[in-house]
């Protein structure tokens, strides 16, 4: 008896769940053709360190820690050994805005460029310093150049900065894209990311509420400069994703936001978001730094389509219109 | 093989913001700084009067700044001038930078910015960008409302859809959404010992500003100086100028160090959205899957200004197929004016609203054909060598990989 | 804001002088998770804040005989934890558990909540159902009034500007009883609540139900219980049929209540399935011996 | 009117305007701009600050209510295990939620030594980020816990 009861009361039955997919791509950059410059400069300071000054603001991306292992990896040199000056319009050289996933390609290039002329103005000195005929055989490790045959002819960067104070490259990068015909046709933007996403929701057909219960994400990087922090972007992305898909709304009423407090304006909270498996394809991209393309908006762009479409899967209901709330859902399953 | 890419190296800036030392601009405090608070428009579309004599008798209030008192030009805006720094005659949408009182206090700020009085001469207004683009819609920039159209065309798109087996039309719609990030705006503005006007603040692109606050002021870019210390999320939000040249003019005219914090409200206010759109879909494929056809027609509502509208739209209808071969494509995106918000850069940037649409066709039609959704789109998708709506030849397209991953959930 | 003094007494009877002296001027002031957001967006203009967190004697839960009775000073977290309100009150820890933020329910007090007479007060539909009393206290002495007799509009109650709320009192559940609660927010924390319900259940072998009290939160002015609902299914045995017919009375109850607001549709529909989660919690209370299996 | 409290291990006997919430006391006047305020009405939890052993929103607080009380903020947390695991995870982005997300996970830890994923998830329910996503910031705590038990199981 008592157990008809609960069930009549529902329980888990009214509970249904459901999986979806989204496949989304996004070309970073300007775009169409419209000059998207990056510019980079680094120096060898006295000390034998080596800033570099980009004008690519960190706004939580991280794009400070990725152009300076760039240039790490570039010159060889250990991380701690990397000044970066990006936070300074009378310092740092314009290096485009932290936007439009462009500053890992775009402004990384420039980086790389600039580290290696560097390197080059280094190495150049380096053969006059430690008398070799040829820059060819010199090799850049930890701060220092020695001659590859015979290790123990080296000079520090130290040591050249003493010698040379005025040892600088510079780094432009352009990227290339066509501005598009009548008929938009043309090469708007380079290079595309793919990603793809896969959720399982559960949806209460009584109340409305949708639970997120697992997800994926796959992306494609080109190469992960920093592994943690493409996941990070990657788990932030798909919260703004579930946002978008089943809260975010300003409000609008007559042009007036309704909602325009953390209070009416809901985003989603720790308690709204599930683990995420993650998977980074790695398939480098040839005129990206390293390989590695722009991720911060390709890792938003699958999820919200795969929880509408998951929310289908669940309850056969198809929603046009988002945010999905419990109410939308509600109204749908209680239609005629 | 790589000796730093690739490597969980420790963001650089993590040890600071996690002691709670980092510096957001909020956080800077200067002997003697001033506070600034803005007078914003009340209704949607108005010509209006300003008279800021009673907040100015207010004890401790030093200048109420309207647009009278921009040294420079009276306009801003990423792509199109079409801001104003302060309003001059007439207001677009509910928010409108009016005026910018600046007191000894932030309380003294606030309290005097309710004693600026605005004369209001009330105008239709239009908030449905579709009737936007309507001949007789109320103007909000007394010109056509319609100011960006955006077509592509590859194929033959009637003649393909004749050949279709199955055809799927929708109409979706997503809505303004706000970037939310967690430090709402904040500056800091003050003349340095070289002369040189610093404005301190959390913005995408410190270059930029720092041309839009020159022009304001109508000084050469060299006597002006960005500095972005701590940025507490962006997302496209801080594309555009809030307060940095309000600040700007304010220690450029007052010769001392100015400040503003922006309530949570007022952020909301301030800044950009993300468009809303209304997308018109028809999608079409033979009985085996094979994408044929796509029709669409994108609005997107820009709201008062123009911020990155073009690029949005643009973008929207580049991505608008999806990552899916299709031969005959159709598509006309639009921006239009209305007397909303604002719109412009948000994470994704126009190709975050498509996919609402495109991914629920493909779905839709899988489901029509009795295919899986992974098998539909592992039929269509971008592979090595394909051509996209608008003609680009792809090259290292490792998106069926990706697309294959998701068989195992 | 035009705050000239703020008060922190120690015990009941200053905080009750300082109440006197200033009266419609003044504002009590305990959590102020509430308050503060009034205050500093000039909803309320007070004088004098007589802040009431210090007085001990308004915080914890007492046993008293058959009752139990809450301070009004009481935290929403003290009240989650408390060992002594046992299992069978679940849904008022659940109700306490589902405010705001850890943070909120750290400050927040069980008596702010009832004053506040916000429609979405989490805590006070579980103590609907429960049939609470409440005690005011003024220099002139106490009074006692029905929770379910409180509030008077939206924002508005019966309590009197000279007057503090002090304790909360209801009887203590006992054998075949249970207080179950659901609440349907918009997100898993940090949620205001769409619509809350709690029921009282005491119910008998053969499934009659003897005692029933139902509660809801945010549809109506202020959080209220519902009767016709309750007169319905008092006495009769509880299965599919009666359960289906109250749950058609509730929904057109609400229907009508909200008739002419856009929420009425979906709200009314909501209600049913919110007030079913609840009513399972506690028949799962009350024949479980009070332990719910999940 | 003055109040007296103890911030960060030290003693304030401070004059203080009625209007002023504990997080101007923080900012303003005591320096300590660690504390954020992000919403100004406890939606955000960016304000969090530990005070007599709980987590608050400091922007709901008035400033004389704190008197007597001691209070706890990211300039006076000591926990390296949590600080190097939010760093090591990749816990901090833009950083404006990290202070008071330390101060969650450390008020959670300093009761509960070995925290389900749930308990963590709970016990930063109240803090909003909106760049990480949350799961780096859980898995941060979560392995700070694991160090300060000396990767016991409890």
């Amino acid at each position: 008896m008592y157990r008809r009861i609960k069930k009549v009361l529902g329980g888990d039955i009214l509970k249904k769940r459901g999986k979806g997919i989204g496949v989304t791509f996004y070309g970073t950059g300007y775009g169409n053709g419209f000059p998207d410059v990056s510019r980079a400069y680094a120096r060898l300071l006295e000390d034998g360190k080596v800033e570099i000054l980009v004008g690519a603001t960190e706004v939580g991306q991280g794009a400070k820690t990725v152009m300076v292992q760039i240039a790490s990896e570039t010159l060889n040199i250990p991380i701690e050994d990397v000044i970066l000056v990006n936070e300074d319009t009378s310092k740092a050289p314009d290096a485009g805005t932290a936007a439009a996933s462009r500053q890992t390609y775009n402004s990384g290039n420039a980086v790389k460029i600039a580290c290696e002329n560097l390197k080059d103005n280094i190495l150049q000195e380096a053969k006059k310093i430690l008398n070799v005929n040829s820059k060819i055989g010199l090799v850049c490790e930890k701060g220092s150049v020695y001659v590859k045959t015979y290790p123990s002819k080296k000079v520090s960067f130290k040591e050249i900065a003493n010698i040379n104070n005025n040892l600088k490259g510079e780094g432009v990068f352009i990227a290339h894209t066509t501005q598009m015909d009548e008929n938009g046709q043309g090469a708007p933007y380079w290079p595309y990311t793919f990603a793809a996403c896969a959720v399982e929701v559960e949806v209460d057909t009584e109340t409305g509420e949708v639970t997120i219960l697992r997800a994926k994400l796959v992306l494609d990087v080109g190469k992960a400069v920093n592994p943690t922090l493409v996941e990070g972007q990657i788990d932030g992305g798909f919260a703004m994703g579930v946002g978008y898909a089943l809260m975010e709304d300003v409000g609008l009423k007559d042009g007036k936001m309704l909602n325009s407090s953390f209070e009416k304006y809901i985003i989603p909270t720790s308690l709204d978001i599930p683990n995420i498996e993650k998977v980074l394809i790695e398939y480098p991209e040839d005129t990206a730094p390293y390989g590695a393309k722009g991720i911060g908006e390709p890792v938003l762009l699958p999820v919200a389509p795969a929880i509408l479409n998951a929310i289908y899967d669940a309850i056969g209901v198809r929603f046009y219109e988002i945010p999905v709330t419990c109410e939308k859902i509600l109204l749908q399953l209680n239609k005629g | 093989m790589f000796e730093f890419i690739g490597k969980n190296i420790k963001r650089i800036d993590a040890k600071d913001k996690v002691e709670g030392k980092a510096i957001y601009p909020q956080d800077i405090y200067i002997e003697g700084m001033l506070y600034g608070f803005t007078v914003r428009s009340k209704f949607p579309h108005a010509f209006i009067k300003v008279d800021v004599s009673e907040a100015e008798k207010v004890d401790g209030v030093v200048k109420v700044f309207t647009y009278k008192d921009v040294p420079g030009k009276n306009h801003h805006g990423v792509v199109l001038k079409d801001h104003e720094v302060f309003i001059s005659k007439k207001v677009k949408r509910i928010g409108d930078p009016i005026a910018f009182v600046v007191a000894k206090s932030k309380e003294i700020a606030e309290y005097a910015a309710s004693l600026v009085k605005v004369e209001y001469d009330i105008l239709p207004a239009v908030f449905d960008p579709e009737e936007a683009m309507r001949e007789n819609s109320p103007k909000v920039h007394d010109k056509d409302n319609v100011f960006y159209h955006f077509k592509i065309r590859k194929g033959d798109v009637e003649k393909a859809f004749k050949e279709c087996d199955v055809i799927v039309e929708n109409v979706y719609k997503v809505p303004m959404v706000d970037h939310a990030f967690l430090q709402p705006e904040a500056g800091v503005s003050y003349i340095d010992e070289d002369g040189k006007i610093v404005v301190i603040a959390s913005t995408q692109y410190p270059h930029f500003d720092q041309e839009e606050i020159a022009q304001a002021l109508g000084v050469s870019k060299d006597l002006v100086k960005v500095l972005t210390p701590a940025v507490g999320g962006a997302f496209g939000g801080r594309e555009d100028i809030t307060l940095q040249i309000h600040l700007a003019i304010a220690a450029f005219t007052l010769k001392r160090p100015v400040k503003a914090v922006y309530s949570r409200e007022e952020s909301f206010i301030a800044h950009s959205k993300r468009h809303a759109m209304k997308m018109y879909y028809k999608t079409g494929a033979t009985k085996d899957g094979k994408l044929l056809a796509l029709e669409a027609k994108i609005i997107g509502d820009s709201g008062a200004y123009a911020s990155w509208s073009m690029n949005v739209l643009r973008k929207a209808a580049v991505h608008a197929t999806g990552p899916y071969v299709v031969e005959n494509v159709k598509i006309d995106s639009f921006a239009v004016y209305t007397n909303n918000p604002f719109t412009g850069a948000m994470r994704g940037f126009g190709a975050t609203q498509v996919p609402i649409a495109y991914e629920q066709q493909m779905d839709i039609l899988a489901r029509k054909l009795g295919l899986s959704p992974i098998e539909i789109r592992l039929k269509n998708c971008f592979k090595e060598g394909s051509e996209t709506a608008t003609g680009q030849i792809l090259e290292k397209v490792a998106l069926e990989k990706c697309i294959e991953e998701l068989k195992r959930f | 804001m035009n705050l000239k003094a703020c008060y922190r007494p120690l015990t009941l009877k200053e905080a009750l002088d300082y109440l006197e002296e200033y009266k419609d001027k003044s504002k009590i002031i305990a959590g102020g998770t509430d308050l503060i957001i009034k205050l500093r967006k000039g909803n309320i203009n007070p004088q004098v804040l007589i802040d009431i967190s210090f007085i001990n004697e308004l915080k914890g839960v007492l046993e008293v005989g058959e009752y139990m009775e809450i301070g009004c000073g009481t935290t929403f977290y003290d009240l989650a934890s408390c060992i002594l309100l046992n299992e069978r009150l679940k849904g008022l820890k659940d109700a306490a558990r589902s405010v705001g933020s850890p943070q909120i329910r750290n400050r927040g007090t069980i008596g702010g909540n009832i004053c506040n007479a916000s429609p979405a007060a989490d805590s006070v539909v579980p103590l609907l159902a429960l049939d609470s009393i409440l005690t005011l206290e003024s220099k002139k002495g106490k009074r006692k009034i029905y929770l379910k007799d409180f509030f008077k509009d939206k924002g508005k109650t019966d309590i009197r500007d000279d007057e503090i709320l002090t304790t909360i009192k209801f009887k203590t559940p006992t054998k075949n009883q249970g207080l179950g609660f659901y609440k349907l927010g918009l997100r898993k924390s940090l949620a205001i609540s769409r619509i809350s319900f709690s029921v009282f259940l005491e119910i008998d072998d053969i499934n009659r139900i003897e005692i029933i009290r139902v509660a809801s939160g945010s549809v109506g002015k202020f959080p209220m219980r519902e009767y016709k609902i309750e007169n319905y299914l008092t006495g009769r045995i509880l299965d599919e049929d009666t359960l289906n017919t109250a749950l058609e009375i509730l929904e057109k109850d609400i229907y009508e209540r909200l008739n002419g607001r856009n929420t009425a549709r979906f709200k009314s529909i909501a209600a049913k399935g919110v007030f079913k989660k609840a009513l399972l919690k506690a028949l799962c209370l009350a024949k479980g011996g009070g332990k719910i299996e999940d | 009117m003055k109040i007296e409290l103890n911030v960060n291990g030290k003693d304030y006997s401070i004059e203080i305007e009625e209007h002023l919430r504990l997080i101007d006391l923080l900012r303003d006047k005591l320096n300590l701009t660690g504390t954020k305020e992000g919403c100004g009405e406890g939606e955000c939890g960016a304000c969090t600050v530990i005070m007599d052993g709980r987590i608050v929103n400091s922007c709901l607080v008035m400033a004389f209510q704190a008197h007597k009380s001691k209070i706890i903020t990211i300039e006076g947390v000591e926990d390296e295990d949590i600080k190097n695991a939010f760093i090591e995870e990749g816990a901090v982005q833009c950083g404006f939620c990290t202070p008071g997300m330390i101060l969650a996970a450390k008020s959670l830890l300093d009761k509960n030594e070995n925290p389900s994923e749930q308990d963590i998830r709970e016990a930063i329910s109240g803090n909003l980020c909106r760049c990480t996503g949350y799961n780096k910031i859980v898995s941060a705590i979560k392995k700070a816990a694991e160090i300060k038990r000396g990767g016991r199981n409890v």
